[in-house]
Protein backbone atom coordinates (compact mmCIF):
# COMPACT_ATOMS: atom_id res chain seq x y z
CA UNK A 1 0.00 0.00 0.00
CA UNK A 2 1.25 3.41 -0.74
CA UNK A 3 0.71 5.95 2.17
CA UNK A 4 1.33 9.71 2.40
CA UNK A 5 2.67 10.47 5.57
CA UNK A 6 2.73 14.45 7.11
CA UNK A 7 5.19 15.69 9.95
CA UNK A 8 5.59 18.12 12.13
CA UNK A 9 7.11 20.24 14.56
CA UNK A 10 10.45 17.86 16.01
CA UNK A 11 9.26 14.91 13.59
CA UNK A 12 9.62 17.45 10.86
CA UNK A 13 12.93 18.50 11.30
CA UNK A 14 14.20 14.48 12.37
CA UNK A 15 13.05 13.29 9.40
CA UNK A 16 14.09 16.23 7.31
CA UNK A 17 10.93 16.55 5.51
CA UNK A 18 7.60 17.96 6.23
CA UNK A 19 5.65 14.37 4.09
CA UNK A 20 6.59 11.70 1.94
CA UNK A 21 4.82 9.19 0.18
CA UNK A 22 5.44 5.60 1.34
CA UNK A 23 5.50 2.12 -0.08
CA UNK A 24 4.93 -0.01 2.91
CA UNK A 25 3.31 -3.68 4.13
CA UNK A 26 2.10 -1.70 7.52
CA UNK A 27 -1.58 -2.43 8.09
CA UNK A 28 -1.87 -0.50 10.79
CA UNK A 29 -0.38 3.41 12.43
CA UNK A 30 1.13 0.81 15.08
CA UNK A 31 2.95 -1.29 12.24
CA UNK A 32 3.91 2.03 10.34
CA UNK A 33 5.11 4.07 13.24
CA UNK A 34 7.65 1.08 13.94
CA UNK A 35 8.72 1.22 10.53
CA UNK A 36 9.41 5.17 9.93
CA UNK A 37 10.28 5.70 13.66
CA UNK A 38 13.34 3.21 12.62
CA UNK A 39 13.90 5.29 8.95
CA UNK A 40 14.34 8.22 10.37
CA UNK A 41 15.61 8.03 14.21
CA UNK A 42 12.24 9.22 15.74
CA UNK A 43 13.21 9.50 19.28
CA UNK A 44 9.48 9.08 20.53
CA UNK A 45 7.93 6.00 22.14
CA UNK A 46 4.54 5.67 20.60
CA UNK A 47 2.78 6.08 24.21
CA UNK A 48 4.12 9.95 23.74
CA UNK A 49 2.54 9.91 20.55
CA UNK A 50 -1.17 10.42 18.94
CA UNK A 51 -1.71 9.46 15.19
CA UNK A 52 -4.41 10.78 13.08
CA UNK A 53 -5.39 9.53 9.70
CA UNK A 54 -7.52 11.63 7.03
CA UNK A 55 -7.64 14.73 9.11
CA UNK A 56 -9.38 12.41 12.64
CA UNK A 57 -7.98 10.49 15.39
CA UNK A 58 -7.32 6.80 15.13
CA UNK A 59 -6.16 4.36 17.46
CA UNK A 60 -2.95 2.60 16.45
CA UNK A 61 -4.54 -0.42 15.46
CA UNK A 62 -6.93 1.52 12.66
CA UNK A 63 -7.17 -0.99 9.55
CA UNK A 64 -5.15 1.50 6.71
CA UNK A 65 -5.98 1.33 3.33
CA UNK A 66 -4.43 2.86 0.21
CA UNK A 67 -3.45 6.00 -0.09
CA UNK A 68 -4.47 7.23 3.57
CA UNK A 69 -2.81 10.25 5.21
CA UNK A 70 -1.74 9.39 8.64
CA UNK A 71 0.18 11.89 10.90
CA UNK A 72 2.30 11.08 13.75
CA UNK A 73 1.89 13.82 16.07
CA UNK A 74 4.21 14.81 18.73
CA UNK A 75 2.79 16.49 22.16
CA UNK A 76 1.43 19.46 21.12
CA UNK A 77 2.51 22.78 22.59
CA UNK A 78 0.48 25.41 21.49
CA UNK A 79 -1.56 28.04 23.57
CA UNK B 1 -20.37 30.14 12.20
CA UNK B 2 -16.91 28.62 13.66
CA UNK B 3 -16.51 29.21 17.55
CA UNK B 4 -12.37 28.45 16.61
CA UNK B 5 -10.08 29.15 13.85
CA UNK B 6 -6.65 29.15 13.00
CA UNK B 7 -5.08 32.94 12.26
CA UNK B 8 -2.16 34.19 10.13
CA UNK B 9 -2.69 37.49 10.85
CA UNK B 10 -2.99 39.46 14.16
CA UNK B 11 -6.20 38.80 16.40
CA UNK B 12 -8.40 41.74 16.74
CA UNK B 13 -9.84 41.19 20.18
CA UNK B 14 -12.07 44.11 19.95
CA UNK B 15 -14.08 42.74 16.64
CA UNK B 16 -13.78 39.56 17.94
CA UNK B 17 -15.74 40.32 21.09
CA UNK B 18 -19.03 41.19 19.44
CA UNK B 19 -19.53 37.36 18.81
CA UNK B 20 -20.12 37.08 22.91
CA UNK B 21 -22.75 39.85 23.01
CA UNK B 22 -25.98 38.82 24.55
CA UNK B 23 -28.88 40.82 26.32
CA UNK B 24 -28.83 38.03 29.20
CA UNK B 25 -25.15 37.71 29.51
CA UNK B 26 -24.04 39.25 32.87
CA UNK B 27 -20.28 38.37 33.03
CA UNK B 28 -17.20 38.11 29.89
CA UNK B 29 -14.37 36.51 30.89
CA UNK B 30 -11.29 36.44 28.28
CA UNK B 31 -7.95 34.52 28.46
CA UNK B 32 -4.78 35.99 26.31
CA UNK B 33 -2.08 34.20 25.73
CA UNK B 34 0.85 36.23 24.53
CA UNK B 35 4.58 35.44 23.85
CA UNK B 36 6.95 35.68 26.67
CA UNK B 37 10.74 36.80 26.43
CA UNK B 38 11.86 34.23 28.66
CA UNK B 39 11.24 30.02 29.36
CA UNK B 40 12.71 28.21 31.07
CA UNK B 41 15.37 30.68 31.93
CA UNK B 42 16.26 31.62 28.49
CA UNK B 43 15.63 34.61 26.76
CA UNK B 44 13.66 34.40 23.82
CA UNK B 45 13.54 36.48 20.90
CA UNK B 46 10.43 35.03 18.69
CA UNK B 47 8.66 31.78 17.94
CA UNK B 48 6.77 29.90 15.36
CA UNK B 49 3.53 28.36 15.50
CA UNK B 50 2.97 25.10 13.27
CA UNK B 51 -0.17 23.67 13.06
CA UNK B 52 -2.01 20.43 11.59
CA UNK B 53 -4.74 22.47 9.96
CA UNK B 54 -7.49 21.03 9.63
CA UNK B 55 -7.07 18.64 12.54
CA UNK B 56 -6.67 21.78 14.51
CA UNK B 57 -10.09 23.12 13.52
CA UNK B 58 -11.86 20.18 14.07
CA UNK B 59 -10.30 19.27 17.56
CA UNK B 60 -10.66 22.85 18.50
CA UNK B 61 -14.09 23.41 16.89
CA UNK B 62 -15.10 20.17 19.30
CA UNK B 63 -13.33 21.26 22.76
CA UNK B 64 -15.82 24.85 22.18
CA UNK B 65 -18.94 22.63 20.88
CA UNK B 66 -17.59 20.52 24.52
CA UNK B 67 -17.55 23.79 26.65
CA UNK B 68 -21.27 25.36 25.61
CA UNK B 69 -22.67 21.15 26.72
CA UNK B 70 -20.53 21.37 30.13
CA UNK B 71 -21.20 24.71 31.31
CA UNK B 72 -23.74 27.35 31.62
CA UNK B 73 -22.33 30.06 28.91
CA UNK B 74 -24.33 32.29 26.26
CA UNK B 75 -21.48 31.94 23.82
CA UNK B 76 -17.42 31.10 23.59
CA UNK B 77 -15.16 31.80 21.23
CA UNK B 78 -11.23 30.82 20.35
CA UNK B 79 -8.77 31.98 17.68
CA UNK B 80 -5.35 30.79 17.65
CA UNK B 81 -2.74 31.76 16.12
CA UNK B 82 0.10 30.40 13.70
CA UNK B 83 3.35 31.47 11.90
CA UNK B 84 5.94 33.81 13.14
CA UNK B 85 5.20 35.75 16.21
CA UNK B 86 7.17 38.40 18.41
CA UNK B 87 7.86 39.11 22.14
CA UNK B 88 4.18 40.76 23.35
CA UNK B 89 2.12 39.20 20.36
CA UNK B 90 -0.90 37.98 21.10
CA UNK B 91 -1.00 33.60 20.54
CA UNK B 92 -4.30 32.95 21.58
CA UNK B 93 -7.56 34.54 22.91
CA UNK B 94 -10.23 33.04 24.57
CA UNK B 95 -13.63 34.73 25.16
CA UNK B 96 -16.75 33.66 27.05
CA UNK B 97 -20.05 34.75 27.55
CA UNK B 98 -22.64 33.85 30.40
CA UNK B 99 -25.37 34.54 32.55
CA UNK B 100 -23.22 34.23 35.90
CA UNK B 101 -19.51 34.49 36.00
CA UNK B 102 -18.94 31.41 37.74
CA UNK B 103 -19.75 29.70 34.82
CA UNK B 104 -17.33 32.26 32.33
CA UNK B 105 -14.86 32.01 34.32
CA UNK B 106 -14.94 27.94 34.92
CA UNK B 107 -15.68 27.44 30.73
CA UNK B 108 -12.80 30.43 29.75
CA UNK B 109 -10.01 28.46 31.94
CA UNK B 110 -11.37 24.73 31.02
CA UNK B 111 -11.26 25.67 27.25
CA UNK B 112 -7.81 27.25 27.40
CA UNK B 113 -6.24 24.08 29.37
CA UNK B 114 -8.30 21.57 26.65
CA UNK B 115 -6.55 23.55 24.04
CA UNK B 116 -3.10 23.39 24.99
CA UNK B 117 -3.56 20.05 25.69
CA UNK B 118 -5.95 18.35 22.56
CA UNK B 119 -5.11 20.76 19.45
CA UNK B 120 -2.54 19.91 17.13
CA UNK B 121 -0.34 23.03 16.81
CA UNK B 122 3.40 23.28 18.27
CA UNK B 123 5.51 26.38 19.07
CA UNK B 124 9.04 26.61 18.30
CA UNK B 125 11.24 29.31 20.35
CA UNK B 126 14.02 30.95 19.18
CA UNK B 127 16.26 32.07 21.78
CA UNK B 128 18.79 35.32 21.98
CA UNK B 129 21.78 32.71 22.05
CA UNK B 130 20.44 31.87 18.16
CA UNK B 131 19.76 28.25 18.90
CA UNK B 132 15.74 27.17 18.70
CA UNK B 133 13.22 24.26 19.62
CA UNK B 134 10.29 23.00 19.09
CA UNK B 135 8.68 22.33 22.72
CA UNK B 136 6.99 19.73 25.19
CA UNK B 137 3.66 20.74 26.64
CA UNK B 138 5.55 21.32 30.19
CA UNK B 139 7.57 23.91 28.21
CA UNK B 140 10.46 21.92 28.10
CA UNK B 141 12.82 21.41 24.66
CA UNK B 142 11.98 18.31 22.45
CA UNK B 143 15.80 18.04 21.79
CA UNK B 144 16.44 16.76 24.99
CA UNK B 145 14.46 13.38 23.81
CA UNK B 146 16.08 12.81 20.35
CA UNK B 147 18.47 9.79 21.00
CA UNK B 148 22.16 9.73 21.37
CA UNK B 149 23.06 9.50 17.95
CA UNK C 1 -0.94 55.25 38.79
CA UNK C 2 -4.04 54.86 40.13
CA UNK C 3 -5.06 50.98 39.62
CA UNK C 4 -8.51 51.09 40.14
CA UNK C 5 -10.70 53.85 39.30
CA UNK C 6 -14.45 55.32 38.88
CA UNK C 7 -15.87 56.35 35.36
CA UNK C 8 -18.93 58.36 34.79
CA UNK C 9 -17.96 57.67 30.89
CA UNK C 10 -18.17 54.53 29.04
CA UNK C 11 -14.96 52.05 29.55
CA UNK C 12 -12.65 51.61 26.67
CA UNK C 13 -11.09 48.47 27.27
CA UNK C 14 -8.73 48.04 24.12
CA UNK C 15 -7.60 51.03 25.22
CA UNK C 16 -7.15 50.27 29.13
CA UNK C 17 -5.56 47.10 28.24
CA UNK C 18 -2.45 48.82 27.43
CA UNK C 19 -1.54 49.17 31.00
CA UNK C 20 -1.25 45.43 31.49
CA UNK C 21 1.39 44.95 28.60
CA UNK C 22 4.91 43.36 29.81
CA UNK C 23 7.28 41.79 28.15
CA UNK C 24 7.85 38.90 30.84
CA UNK C 25 3.53 38.24 31.01
CA UNK C 26 2.48 34.88 28.92
CA UNK C 27 -1.23 35.44 30.48
CA UNK C 28 -4.26 38.14 30.37
CA UNK C 29 -7.60 37.27 32.08
CA UNK C 30 -9.98 40.03 31.81
CA UNK C 31 -13.53 39.77 33.28
CA UNK C 32 -16.26 42.42 31.91
CA UNK C 33 -19.71 43.13 33.81
CA UNK C 34 -22.48 43.76 31.34
CA UNK C 35 -25.77 45.20 32.45
CA UNK C 36 -28.05 42.53 31.88
CA UNK C 37 -31.88 42.36 30.44
CA UNK C 38 -32.96 40.56 33.59
CA UNK C 39 -32.64 40.43 37.41
CA UNK C 40 -34.31 37.52 39.32
CA UNK C 41 -36.73 36.98 36.67
CA UNK C 42 -37.77 40.85 36.40
CA UNK C 43 -37.30 42.57 33.02
CA UNK C 44 -34.93 45.20 33.08
CA UNK C 45 -35.09 48.38 31.33
CA UNK C 46 -31.76 50.56 32.39
CA UNK C 47 -29.75 51.10 35.62
CA UNK C 48 -28.04 53.26 37.92
CA UNK C 49 -24.74 53.08 40.15
CA UNK C 50 -24.57 55.10 43.27
CA UNK C 51 -20.77 55.20 44.80
CA UNK C 52 -19.39 56.53 48.05
CA UNK C 53 -16.48 58.32 45.69
CA UNK C 54 -13.56 59.08 47.52
CA UNK C 55 -13.90 55.56 49.92
CA UNK C 56 -14.76 53.71 46.56
CA UNK C 57 -12.05 54.87 45.24
CA UNK C 58 -9.31 53.95 48.27
CA UNK C 59 -11.25 50.76 48.58
CA UNK C 60 -10.53 49.59 45.13
CA UNK C 61 -6.87 50.47 44.99
CA UNK C 62 -6.42 48.13 48.45
CA UNK C 63 -8.04 45.60 46.91
CA UNK C 64 -5.92 45.82 44.03
CA UNK C 65 -2.96 46.56 46.15
CA UNK C 66 -3.55 43.22 48.13
CA UNK C 67 -4.36 41.26 44.44
CA UNK C 68 -0.50 41.69 43.72
CA UNK C 69 0.81 41.02 46.71
CA UNK C 70 -1.50 38.00 47.13
CA UNK C 71 -0.80 36.92 43.83
CA UNK C 72 2.35 35.96 41.19
CA UNK C 73 0.99 38.67 38.55
CA UNK C 74 2.68 41.65 36.90
CA UNK C 75 -0.28 43.92 36.83
CA UNK C 76 -4.31 44.79 37.47
CA UNK C 77 -6.42 47.51 37.06
CA UNK C 78 -10.00 47.46 37.65
CA UNK C 79 -12.66 50.31 36.51
CA UNK C 80 -16.47 50.76 37.65
CA UNK C 81 -19.04 52.79 36.20
CA UNK C 82 -21.24 55.29 38.08
CA UNK C 83 -24.01 57.26 36.98
CA UNK C 84 -26.87 55.55 34.20
CA UNK C 85 -26.07 52.48 32.29
CA UNK C 86 -28.47 50.74 29.40
CA UNK C 87 -28.62 46.80 28.62
CA UNK C 88 -25.25 45.89 27.19
CA UNK C 89 -23.03 48.39 28.74
CA UNK C 90 -20.30 47.70 30.54
CA UNK C 91 -20.21 48.03 34.35
CA UNK C 92 -16.84 46.97 35.60
CA UNK C 93 -13.54 45.79 34.10
CA UNK C 94 -10.95 43.52 35.39
CA UNK C 95 -7.71 43.40 33.89
CA UNK C 96 -4.42 41.09 34.85
CA UNK C 97 -1.43 39.46 33.67
CA UNK C 98 0.82 37.78 35.25
CA UNK C 99 3.52 34.80 33.87
CA UNK C 100 1.30 32.55 34.18
CA UNK C 101 -2.64 31.81 33.57
CA UNK C 102 -2.84 30.16 37.09
CA UNK C 103 -2.24 32.93 39.01
CA UNK C 104 -4.21 35.28 36.23
CA UNK C 105 -6.90 33.37 36.56
CA UNK C 106 -6.97 33.43 40.74
CA UNK C 107 -6.38 36.95 40.87
CA UNK C 108 -9.19 38.55 38.52
CA UNK C 109 -11.38 36.37 40.00
CA UNK C 110 -10.44 37.16 43.69
CA UNK C 111 -10.66 40.92 42.48
CA UNK C 112 -14.37 40.83 41.03
CA UNK C 113 -15.35 38.86 44.39
CA UNK C 114 -13.94 41.77 46.57
CA UNK C 115 -14.91 44.71 44.47
CA UNK C 116 -18.61 43.56 44.48
CA UNK C 117 -18.07 42.63 48.15
CA UNK C 118 -16.29 45.85 49.69
CA UNK C 119 -16.29 48.81 47.08
CA UNK C 120 -19.28 51.39 48.45
CA UNK C 121 -20.94 50.71 45.14
CA UNK C 122 -24.94 50.50 44.52
CA UNK C 123 -27.22 49.20 42.06
CA UNK C 124 -30.28 50.62 41.12
CA UNK C 125 -32.65 48.74 38.68
CA UNK C 126 -35.47 50.24 36.63
CA UNK C 127 -37.66 47.87 36.05
CA UNK C 128 -40.21 47.03 32.73
CA UNK C 129 -42.74 47.32 34.85
CA UNK C 130 -41.87 50.99 35.82
CA UNK C 131 -40.54 50.32 39.50
CA UNK C 132 -36.91 50.15 40.47
CA UNK C 133 -35.23 49.32 43.30
CA UNK C 134 -32.17 49.07 44.96
CA UNK C 135 -30.67 46.05 45.30
CA UNK C 136 -28.56 43.88 47.72
CA UNK C 137 -25.33 42.16 47.31
CA UNK C 138 -27.31 38.45 46.50
CA UNK C 139 -29.42 41.02 44.21
CA UNK C 140 -32.73 40.94 46.09
CA UNK C 141 -34.82 44.16 46.21
CA UNK C 142 -33.39 45.69 49.17
CA UNK C 143 -37.02 47.18 49.64
CA UNK C 144 -38.47 43.77 50.95
CA UNK C 145 -36.37 44.74 54.46
CA UNK C 146 -38.04 48.08 54.75
CA UNK C 147 -40.34 48.57 57.86
CA UNK C 148 -44.00 47.38 57.84
CA UNK C 149 -44.78 50.69 57.67
CA UNK D 1 -21.54 68.17 68.78
CA UNK D 2 -22.32 68.62 64.92
CA UNK D 3 -22.20 66.22 62.23
CA UNK D 4 -22.25 65.78 58.41
CA UNK D 5 -24.25 62.63 57.48
CA UNK D 6 -24.17 61.57 53.80
CA UNK D 7 -27.23 58.36 52.42
CA UNK D 8 -27.10 56.64 50.23
CA UNK D 9 -29.08 54.33 47.57
CA UNK D 10 -31.64 53.04 49.54
CA UNK D 11 -30.88 55.16 53.14
CA UNK D 12 -30.69 58.39 51.01
CA UNK D 13 -34.55 56.92 49.71
CA UNK D 14 -35.93 56.77 52.99
CA UNK D 15 -34.48 59.84 54.87
CA UNK D 16 -35.70 61.58 51.88
CA UNK D 17 -32.10 63.71 51.10
CA UNK D 18 -28.38 62.96 50.38
CA UNK D 19 -27.01 64.28 53.29
CA UNK D 20 -27.58 66.73 56.59
CA UNK D 21 -26.00 69.11 59.06
CA UNK D 22 -27.15 67.34 62.43
CA UNK D 23 -26.69 68.19 66.01
CA UNK D 24 -26.43 65.26 67.75
CA UNK D 25 -25.26 63.92 71.95
CA UNK D 26 -24.01 60.96 69.54
CA UNK D 27 -20.41 60.25 70.46
CA UNK D 28 -19.90 57.12 68.78
CA UNK D 29 -21.41 56.01 65.54
CA UNK D 30 -23.31 53.26 67.07
CA UNK D 31 -24.87 55.78 69.08
CA UNK D 32 -25.59 58.36 65.94
CA UNK D 33 -27.21 55.39 63.82
CA UNK D 34 -29.74 54.54 66.28
CA UNK D 35 -30.67 58.40 66.50
CA UNK D 36 -30.76 58.97 62.89
CA UNK D 37 -32.32 54.90 62.27
CA UNK D 38 -35.39 56.40 64.53
CA UNK D 39 -35.65 59.23 62.53
CA UNK D 40 -35.79 58.37 59.86
CA UNK D 41 -37.48 54.86 59.78
CA UNK D 42 -34.21 53.23 58.66
CA UNK D 43 -35.03 49.27 58.22
CA UNK D 44 -31.68 47.95 58.48
CA UNK D 45 -30.08 46.27 61.50
CA UNK D 46 -26.88 48.02 62.69
CA UNK D 47 -25.38 44.38 62.02
CA UNK D 48 -25.60 44.80 58.27
CA UNK D 49 -24.08 48.00 58.01
CA UNK D 50 -20.76 49.65 57.93
CA UNK D 51 -19.21 52.96 58.91
CA UNK D 52 -17.34 55.13 57.48
CA UNK D 53 -15.67 58.49 59.30
CA UNK D 54 -14.32 61.04 56.97
CA UNK D 55 -14.05 58.43 54.18
CA UNK D 56 -12.28 55.81 55.77
CA UNK D 57 -13.60 52.65 57.92
CA UNK D 58 -14.16 52.95 61.70
CA UNK D 59 -15.49 50.95 64.30
CA UNK D 60 -19.10 51.53 65.90
CA UNK D 61 -17.27 52.39 68.76
CA UNK D 62 -14.81 55.33 67.06
CA UNK D 63 -14.62 58.59 69.18
CA UNK D 64 -16.39 61.13 66.78
CA UNK D 65 -15.66 64.29 66.64
CA UNK D 66 -16.99 67.59 65.57
CA UNK D 67 -17.70 68.56 62.47
CA UNK D 68 -16.79 64.62 61.20
CA UNK D 69 -18.70 63.25 57.97
CA UNK D 70 -20.38 60.03 58.95
CA UNK D 71 -21.16 57.80 57.01
CA UNK D 72 -23.56 54.53 57.35
CA UNK D 73 -23.19 52.08 54.39
CA UNK D 74 -26.20 49.88 53.20
CA UNK D 75 -25.08 46.31 51.38
CA UNK D 76 -22.94 47.26 48.54
CA UNK D 77 -24.28 45.99 44.68
CA UNK D 78 -21.37 47.22 42.40
CA UNK D 79 -19.99 45.11 39.83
Amino acid sequence: MTYRLLYFASLADRAGRAEEQRDSAARTPQELYAEVAAAHGFAFARERLRVAVNGAFVGWDHALADRDEVVFLPPVSGG
Amino acid sequence: MKRFRLSETAIDVARERGALDHAAAGGYVSFEGWVRDHNDGRAVRRLDYQAYAPLAASEGEAILAEALARFAVREARCIHRVGALAIGDLAVWVGVSADHRDAAFAACRWIIDEVKRRVPIWKNEHYADGESGWLHPDNTPVGELAPGG
